[in-house]
This record gives C-alpha cells, sequence and structure tokens, in this order.
C-alpha cells in the first residue's frame, strides 16, 4: 500500500509511471523505486522460495544485506530486488530455488 | 582511476569524513553501493538528540539533505551504484558499477560502511513480512509503502520504539511491541510517545511463533518468568501481517576484515570492531573507520567520527596546518564527549576507551 | 597448556594431510596432538579448487605415472572408506575431469603425452576431440577448444570439509587437536626426535610428522619445496551444470581449474599473477582477480553475468621433481616428512595411511622409496624460478627432469 | 490505535506521575496556578538540550553536561505559550498544561504529528500515558505552520482533574 500522504513526508511528489512484468503479470511502477517496492505496492509479498525446503522469502532488511529479496530480472538469477531500480518492461520473476539463467550473452556492453 | 582519499560508505559518518577533508582541499571520491546517498538518514524521519552543534531537534532527513549540499559544495565526487567488492594491499580498491570493473588506487580510505541489523529466530520467523525494523522503516519512510497495516514490533530498543512510532505515522496499526526484557531498553520519551497512542509496550514478553501460508499471518507472544522462560498459559494469539524485529545491529565490517585490520570483540558495542586509534586511523596506517563500522551508535556520534577521520586524513594529506588540526580534532571530540554521557553514554565511551587502549597496545 | 604434554606422536599443520595423519595414527591406537598454528584448513587446503586428479595429462613424470596412478587410486578408495564411516560428509563426487587443450599445436602434444601414458599402463586415460569435449562440457567457449584428455574417475570434493571430517574422526578416537599454536621448532637431540617446541613449552613426543607443506622446508632442514601462490574465486549458487571439472595447463600461459561445489558455486583457480616479492603472500591483489576474471569470461562466455563472491590466495607446493616428498627423514630418526606434490586432495588420505603403517609397523603398503624426502640432501642448493607461478616452476622442473625432450 | 484492551492491561507504565512529579520538568501546583505552563516529562539522563535554547523566556534550563534533566527556572516571568518547546523536543514530552483554562477545566497543548489533523470543536476522548481512554474533550486550537517542521500543536480542553494525566487523544 502506497502512504500517498504523510505527516512529515508531505504528499508523494509526481514521478514518471512504468509497467514492469512480474510472473508475466503487468504491474505498475514508478521511474526509480527499487524493484521490491513496486512488487510490495502491488501487494506480492513472496519474492522467492528456497531450493532445498521450497519455502517463501520477501523482504527482510531492505538495505542490500541479506540477500532475501532476490528474484529472476530479465532473465538473471540472485538479482537483489531491494537495491536494483525498475526500467520500463523489466521482465522479473519468483526466483525457484537457485534459479533459472535464461540469458546466454551480455546485455550490454 | 586515482584519487587521494576514498570514503566507503555515503552515510553520515562518511558524508561528515568527505566533508570535512574536501573542505581542507583533499580530493575527496564517496563511493555507496545505493542509489542514493544518505545512508539510513533519509529513513530517519525523527528529530534528533544532542545540542545545537550536534543539529539537535532536526530531523535525520533534512541533516542528510544538508550534508549533500554540503558534500557538493567542496566537491567530493560522488560515486553512486557503486560495489567496492575488495579492499587491496597498498590501498587498491576493486569497484564495479554493474557495467565496468575497475582498480581505484588512493592514498587513504575512510571505511564507513555502517550496520546491518541482527536478526532472530523463533519457528516461523523467515515467513515473508516479518522483517528487520529498519526495512519496514526504509520501505515506509523512504520508498513511501506501507509493508503491513497490523504490526507487532519485537524489541524495545530505540530502533523498535522508534519505527513502532513510525508506522503509524504512515498509518498502520501496531498491535503491540514486546520485550523480553522486563524493562523497556531504549529511552522512556520514545516509548511514551507510543504508549500514550494506545500501544501496548509489554515487556518480559516475547514472540514464540510466528505463523501464515504465504505470509504472516499470526503470531503467538507469551509472558516470560524472571529467568527468562516462557510462562505456560500465558500464550496469547494474534492477528498481524507484519513483524518488524528490532533486537539490535552489528557492524558491516567485512571490508575491515578484508584489508587485515585487526579486531577485538567488543560485545557493548556490537560484536567485532575493527581497533582505531583517538582519531579514527585503524592498524593499516592510512585506513580510518567511522561510525557503526566502529562501534555501534548512533547517527549523531557517527558524524562526529566521520569528521575526526577526515581531519586526521587531511593532515596525512598535508593539507592543513596542524594548529588548525589540534584545534578542528579537539572540538569534534568534546563534540563527541557530549554524546557519549549518561546511562547510555557511559558504557559506550568507556567501549571506545577500550578500543583505543587495545590499538595501543597492538 | 602445552606444558608437560606428551604423545607417541605429534603431527604438524591441521590441513588435509595433517589431520588425515592424525585420523590413521589414532585409528592405530598411537596417541596423537595435532599443532596448527592456525586453524583447521587454513593454508592450502582450505583455499584449493578440491580437484581430485589422478594424474595430470601433461604428467611431467611420465616414467613414474603407473606408480602415481598406484597412489592416487589407493586413495580415492580411502575416500570411499571414508564416505561409508564418516560422520561429516566432505561431497567428494567422481564427475570425471577434462584437461583441454588450446591449440591444434597443444592437441598434438595431448595426443602424443596420452599415448605414451598409456603404454605406460594407464588404461583409463581417453582423448576427446573438440567435438566430444564439447558434448561433455556444453558452457565451454568453442573457440577456446581443440580437444581434451578426460579421465571418468577424477573429480572433486569440499577441501575444507574433508580437512574437518578427519579431525572430527581423529578427536573421536582420542587424538587431541590444537590450532591457534604454532610450532616453533621441531626439537632434535642426538639425531632424534624428542618432541616440538610451541610458545609456551615443548610437547614431547617419540615420532614428529611434518604436514606443513609449503612452509615444510623452514622447519625441517634438506627439505625442499617450491612454493607457488595460486588463486581461486567462487561464485554464486548456480543450478546444477554439466560435468564441470577442468583442467588447462597450457604451455604458453596460464592453467585453470573449474569445479561446481555440491552446492552449487562455481569454483574456479589458477595462478596469482601478481608476483608480490614475497612467495608466501597469501594475500590476494586486484589485478589478480581482474586477469582471472577476463580469462574466465573468455572461457565460459555463459558466466560473464554471475557474480563472483569470494576469491583469495593460497601456497601450493611443489617439489623440485615433481615427486611428493613422503617418508622419514633420513639423519632424523623418529621425523616423518608427508608433503604431497601439487595436487593435495588426490594424496591426503593415503599420505596419513602410509605416515600411519611407517610409524606403526615400520613399512608401508606402497613402497615410498621414490618418495624419500631426503632426495635432495647433498644436491648443489637449487634457484627457483622467479615468478613462482605454476608456469614458469612447471617449465623449471620440465628443464631439471627433461621430461619433455625426446 | 489499538482496540486490544486485553494486550493494553498486559502493559506497566514505564514511569508514575509520582515518579513524574519529583523530576525537575514537572511544574509545582503552586506555578500551574499562575498560567499556563511547560510540562517537561523528560526523567533521563538524555544528551540532548534544545528546550533550553527553543525558550526565549529562559524558562528551561539543562546547562552542562547536556545529560542532565531539563529543569522548570522559575523566574517571575511567565509561559508566553509559544509551544517552540513542544516542537523541538525529539522526544515529544513537553506539554503546555494550562490550569487556570477555566474554573473547571485545562487546556493541554501537545505535538501531533499524524493525519488528519483534527479540526477546532471536534469532539475527543482523552487518553493517559498508557493510551487508556480517561476522559471526553474538544479540539480547541489547531496550529501549524511551516517553521514547525510537521510537528502540529493541538490544544484540547479537559475536565482539570484530567490535567496531569491527559498527554493524548482520539476522536470520540
Amino acid at each position: 500500500m502506497r502512504v500517498y500522504d504523510h505527516p512529515i513526508l508531505g504528499k508523494l511528489p509526481d514521478r514518471k509511471e512504468i509497467t514492469i512484468l512480474v510472473d508475466g503479470k503487468k504491474i505498475k511502477a514508478y521511474e526509480d523505486e527499487t524493484i521490491a517496492t513496486a512488487i510490495l505496492a502491488s501487494g506480492i509479498k513472496t519474492l522467492r522460495y528456497t531450493s532445498e525446503k521450497h519455502e517463501p522469502r520477501g523482504i527482510f532488511c531492505a538495505i542490500g544485506q541479506c540477500t532475501d529479496c532476490v528474484m529472476e530480472v530479465n532473465g538473471q538469477p540472485n538479482v537483489r530486488t531491494c537495491i536494483t531500480p525498475v526500467e520500463e518492461n523489466m521482465v522479473i520473476a519468483t526466483q525457484q530455488g537457485l534459479g533459472t539463467w535464461r540469458k546466454v550473452s551480455s546485455k550490454k556492453k | 582511476m586515482k584519487t587521494e582519499l576514498t570514503v566507503i560508505g555515503a552515510g553520515p559518518a562518511g558524508l561528515c569524513a568527505s566533508i570535512e577533508a574536501a573542505k581542507n582541499g583533499v580530493d575527496v571520491t564517496i563511493i555507496d553501493e545505493n542509489r542514493k546517498p544518505g545512508g539510513q538518514l533519509f529513513k530517519q524521519i525523527h528529530r534528533f538528540f544532542g545540542e545545537k552543534e550536534h543539529l539537535a531537534g532536526v530531523r535525520g532527513i533534512e541533516i542528510g539533505n544538508m550534508l549533500l549540499e554540503d558534500a557538493q559544495k567542496y566537491g567530493v565526487k560522488v560515486l553512486l551504484n557503486t560495489i567496492v567488492w575488495g579492499l587491496f594491499p597498498d590501498l587498491k580498491l576493486g569497484i564495479s558499477n554493474g557495467n565496468s570493473v575497475n582498480i581505484l588506487e588512493t592514498q587513504n580510505i575512510v571505511i564507513a560502511t555502517g550496520a546491518a541489523e541482527k536478526p532472530l529466530s523463533f519457528p516461523g520467523w523467515t515467513l515473508p513480512n516479518i522483517m528487520v525494523a529498519g526495512a519496514a522503516q526504509t520501505m515506509v519512510n523512504v520508498n513511501r509503502v506501507l509493508p503491513g497495516n497490523r504490526v507487532l514490533i519485537v524489541g524495545s530498543g530505540n530502533v523498535g520504539l522508534i519505527v513502532a512510532y513510525q508506522l503509524s505515522q504512515a498509518g498502520a496499526e501496531v498491535i503491540a511491541l514486546v520485550e523480553a526484557l522486563p524493562k523497556v531498553s531504549g529511552w522512556q520519551v520514545h516509548a511514551l510517545k507510543i504508549m500514550r497512542m494506545g500501544i501496548p509496550v509489554l515487556t518480559s514478553h516475547t514472540i514464540t511463533e510466528a505463523e501464515g501460508k504465504s505470509y504472516v499471518e499470526r503470531v503467538e507472544i507469551a509472558k516470560l518468568d524472571e529467568n527468562n522462560r516462557i510462562i505456560e498459559g500465558s500464550e496469547t494469539k494474534v492477528n498481524v501481517d507484519l513483524v518488524c524485529i528490532a533486537v539490535g545491529l552489528r557492524p558491516l565490517a567485512e571490508l575491515c576484515w578484508m584489508a587485515g585490520l585487526r579486531f577485538e570483540y567488543i560485545p557493548e558495542l556490537g560484536g567485532f570492531i575493527p581497533l582505531h586509534d583517538e582519531n579514527m586511523e585503524t592498524s593499516i596506517k592510512g585506513i580510518y573507520v567511522a561510525g557503526d563500522v566502529a562501534g555501534i551508535e548512533e547517527a549523531s556520534s557517527a558524524m562526529e567520527e566521520g569528521k575526526l577521520a577526515g581531519i586526521a586524513a587531511s593532515v596525512s594529506q598535508g593539507k592543513t596546518d596542524k594548529k588548525k588540526a589540534e584545534r578542528d580534532i579537539l572540538e569534534t571530540k568534546e563534540r563527541l564527549r557530549s554524546l557519549r554521557l549518561g546511562t547510555y553514554g557511559d558504557y559506550r565511551y568507556n567501549a571506545k576507551e577500550k578500543i583505543i587502549r587495545k590499538f595501543h597496545e597492538l | 597448556m602445552a606444558k608437560n604434554k606428551q604423545a607417541d606422536v605429534v603431527v604438524i599443520g591441521g590441513g588435509a594431510v595433517g589431520t588425515s595423519a592424525a585420523y590413521h595414527l589414532a585409528a592405530r591406537g598411537m596417541s596423537v596432538i595435532l599443532c596448527e598454528a592456525r586453524n583447521i584448513a587454513s593454508g592450502a587446503s582450505g583455499r584449493c579448487g578440491g580437484q581430485v586428479i589422478h594424474a595430470f595429462a601433461r604428467d611431467v613424470n611420465i616414467d613414474k605415472i603407473d606408480y602415481r596412478l598406484k597412489v592416487t587410486r589407493a586413495n580415492t578408495e580411502i575416500y570411499k572408506e571414508y564416505q561409508k564411516s564418516f560422520e561429516l560428509d566432505f561431497e567428494f563426487r567422481q564427475v570425471g575431469l577434462l584437461d583441454i587443450s588450446i591449440t591444434e599445436e597443444e592437441f598434438g602434444e595431448l595426443e602424443r603425452l596420452i599415448e605414451i601414458q598409456r603404454s605406460l599402463g594407464d588404461d583409463e586415460i581417453k582423448l576427446l576431440t573438440k567435438k566430444e569435449t564439447l558434448e561433455v562440457m556444453p558452457n565451454l567457449n568453442p573457440d577456446m577448444v581443440s580437444g581434451s584428455r578426460w579421465r571418468e574417475s577424477d573429480g572433486n570434493l569440499n577441501p575444507y570439509k574433508l580437512c574437518w571430517a578427519q579431525a572430527v574422526e581423529a578427536q573421536k578416537l582420542g587424538a587431541e587437536i590444537l590450532t591457534h599454536t604454532k610450532v616453533e621448532d621441531i626439537v632434535i637431540e642426538k639425531n632424534r626426535v624428542k618432541g616440538v617446541r610451541v610458545k609456551d613449552g615443548i610437547i614431547e613426543s617419540e615420532y614428529v610428522v611434518n604436514a606443513t607443506n609449503a612452509w615444510s622446508s623452514s622447519l625441517t632442514k634438506g627439505m625442499e619445496v617450491i612454493p607457488v601462490r595460486e588463486m581461486a574465486m567462487v561464485t554464486e549458487r548456480l543450478p546444477e551444470l554439466p560435468p564441470q571439472a577442468f583442467e588447462m595447463l597450457c604451455f604458453g600461459d596460464y592453467a585453470y581449474g573449474a569445479t561446481q561445489t555440491a552446492s552449487g558455486n562455481y569454483n574456479l583457480g589458477g595462478p596469482a599473477p601478481n608476483y608480490p616479492p614475497d612467495p608466501y603472500d597469501e594475500r590476494i591483489y586486484p589485478e589478480e582477480v581482474l586477469r582471472v576474471m577476463s580469462y574466465i569470461n573468455t572461457i565460459f562466455p555463459s558466466l560473464e553475468e554471475v557474480s563472483v563472491i569470494r576469491s583469495w590466495v593460497g601456497i601450493m607446493a611443489l617439489t623440485p621433481d615433481g615427486m611428493a616428498s613422503i617418508g622419514p627423514m633420513p639423519g632424523v630418526e623418529g621425523l616423518f616428512i608427508a608433503v604431497p606434490d601439487g595436487a593435495g586432495m588426490s594424496y591426503a588420505g593415503i599420505t596419513g595411511k602410509i605416515t600411519a603403517e611407517y610409524i606403526c609397523d615400520g613399512k608401508t603398503s606402497i613402497p615410498i622409496d621414490l618418495l624419500n624426502p631426503g632426495r635432495f640432501i647433498g644436491k648443489p642448493k637449487m634457484k627457483w624460478p622467479k615468478p613462482y607461478d605454476i608456469t614458469s616452476c612447471h617449465k623449471f622442473i620440465c628443464d631439471e627432469e627433461s621430461r619433455y625432450k625426446k | 490505535m489499538s482496540k486490544n484492551c486485553n494486550l493494553q492491561g498486559m502493559m506497566k507504565a514505564v514511569v508514575s506521575l509520582e515518579e513524574l512529579k519529583k523530576s525537575p520538568g514537572y511544574p509545582s501546583e503552586e506555578r500551574f496556578k499562575r498560567g499556563p505552563v511547560p510540562v517537561i516529562e523528560c526523567v533521563e539522563d538524555i544528551p540532548c538540550n534544545p528546550c533550553e535554547l527553543a525558550c526565549d523566556r529562559n524558562l528551561i534550563s539543562v546547562g552542562k553536561p547536556i545529560t542532565n534533566l531539563p529543569r522548570l527556572v522559575d523566574p517571575d516571568a511567565l509561559c508566553g505559550g509559544c509551544n517552540k518547546c513542544i516542537i523541538v523536543c525529539p522526544g515529544l514530552v513537553i506539554f503546555i498544561v494550562d490550569k487556570t483554562y477555566s474554573d473547571t477545566e485545562a487546556s493541554i497543548t501537545l505535538p501531533y504529528e499524524f493525519k488528519p489533523l483534527p479540526k477546532i470543536g471536534d469532539k475527543i476522548m482523552g487518553l493517559n500515558r498508557t493510551g487508556e481512554i480517561v476522559c471526553k474533550g474538544t479540539v480547541h486550537k489547531v496550529q501549524t505552520h511551516k517553521s514547525f517542521n510537521h510537528t502540529n500543536i493541538v490544544t484540547i480542553i479537559v475536565p482539570k482533574e484530567f490535567a496531569d494525566d491527559v498527554r493524548f487523544f482520539k476522536a470520540r
């Protein structure tokens, strides 16, 4: 749930709206926010499942330290979503275990 | 790539170190792995303690903006989204911004990497929406997303108390705050803030279990006797959708270990702490530490420690005259001293003195 | 604490060989004290890639290949026994090992060497063409392969866990493990071992086993080892890949090993190309990391996006003739040397067993004459190659033995 | 706020009114009789002193070291009700209480950092230091200003006998 108005921080500033794909579903996000933020705002709390016991995991530290929030982003597993910003049309998937590497060659040089 | 002083971590300590050194004419590069500088200051929307010189009564978020302005004013180079992946012999740093990998050569380093919150394990603690209190604070105050509506807070240190207040400010209902000790561990004023709103602060209570299908839906709390054992029959189940763990912090000292700094176990300050002298220089010449990585305290003392390290680095660079540096150091130490007074200050002061003593015993 | 301590045997070194010796000696009923200057597996054992290589394809001691195989195969049998009886798993897996040639010329060299090895009785080694190699290991860059040799029984283990597993079993049998206990010297009176000197006293013993690998020559005069800095790095956990074990020993430039650990981390290593003045410098330099990373990108283009989570340097020990030094030290009664050459994980189990056999029975199940640690005594002092990297050291050993000259 | 009275009943107060009354920041009954006065419920040695500088009439003193408890100085000058001490206190434990508001009522001015802001005339319930409802009251005044930096000031009117108890409120 987004906090549109806050007693100390005031109104949420206008930002450019973009779309990301999470497990094939379109989700609204704002430019420059983290992936975890956009996903949590859409109501999703489970970001991955562990490899051995298949237990759900979500945001835990939100500062890039614990790696509990990793997901597959554009075919690359283990991306720390709490510190990685969203990009237009980013493809994000709930990570199952160690994830699947879907991309062979590098995206940018 | 070359720079005179590299500061790792753009939180309160790192920014103050950078500004102080840059003021003296040192060529400073500050590196942070986050998208924005400021460290945890921007989630601290409350007013700080201290006196005028410490910016008392000013909110952390405003202090953050002031520091960023100063950093810009004095020409500090800021590398964001940049990870320091290694601290090597001869003060070489391996850095990467995701697109390129570089080696940064430098003459002085201030490690100001801060701290991370300690977890607490209990049955079900790994469920989504059980997070450390600072995470909820980041989500709500920085990212402006409320992670849950019915919250249980575990731990009554200042972090737990403040986060309880701030989650309420964002519209959440804090069901209770539990504390295993028989009394509140943080400042009473922070406890009073939430208690008068009707948030139960339950001392001698603990969380015993969390349940939920895909995220936390229910917790069980119970009362503890004087031996910290659960009193049978005191268990109560409460519906929640967010649990915040606030049971202390530990220094993020990985780079210090990698550099080969000498450490000492100082439990009062959060664990293994890199030894340093009175001006924050460590067992490797040219490497300084400042802020929580040098012992868990709070942002105000982190800023003063940062300034000390910044002045010391300026002296080492020959960029400030001795007299001025001595005066600056003295003033900074006085400000630092006044923050380390009282019930919660004395033990920190003593622990810090122990670090300095151990350093000189090396 | 060490005052008045006594044991039948003091083992110096808490690596794979030292813990193995302690285990095998304790299993034979000896009272054992193991002294380790740092912690278990702090030296080369805790810093290696964990490859279990029965024989290098380009083994410099081709005429001794038969002997080497006998030793390393016996070692593998010991690991299999460990797996049945040990409490801790050390993740030993025989997934096969590739030794890759890059150029056509190198492939020709491999072909010739394998022919010699087979004629010497190695019936397991196989030559794979480029196509066959890529079938085994599809994530190799095809431009970097001309062919390979393949041994099915090779594999890898978790070296850290091997050391701990052996140490734990030794402790169960009564061995005392003293970590953070540096042996300052071996006490010898009238050509007989009396014990070892540590910081706060002497530990008396009838036998001393020097299992300090690269550091063995500083404790025992007459021992010769060449310390070689090697570096390794490990990636984040990856899903299970096809057999990854791999060795690349190019004449011209560099060598690499790669294994995927049981938990999924990809472990890659090679020579540390930054040459600090001290060959025992265990610190890693950023240039070394970058160089190895760029090679890895070249060899495994698909791993380009994978994160490296840790990198480090370890000190491997080679001997001037490429043979292990295992046996009693001539001239000092009661002193036993246990220093394998290079691939320690292929020797650790058997070296400990041989040590126990020699000390308890006075004879060994595998003859160890070839490995006499005193074989360098009286020979002119050798000038070690510089830099101390695997390529130059290898060349040095080859020249010394003229192994590659037809 | 929490409706879970069960949990609230399990709570112990961190500091009692008796203890507060003994602290140097709590006005005497004599002082209350003279009009509005800051009530400083800060009873720990926090290294903090902005309240001292905030008061234009020097009614609050901390001195050195800054861990001293804030003390109400008792000169002839009366509190002008500028509320600066309320705003600047990081602990949010300064209240201006006027027991002379009327014969039967007292006014309590307190910091308020929540949304939505109450409106003048709103009927409220007075809450004590542990969040229990103790009386009814009304909102008398709501002050906001840019210089307050989001710590708004709300004055509520409650029956005089609750002037030492009520420190927060909620809508009725």
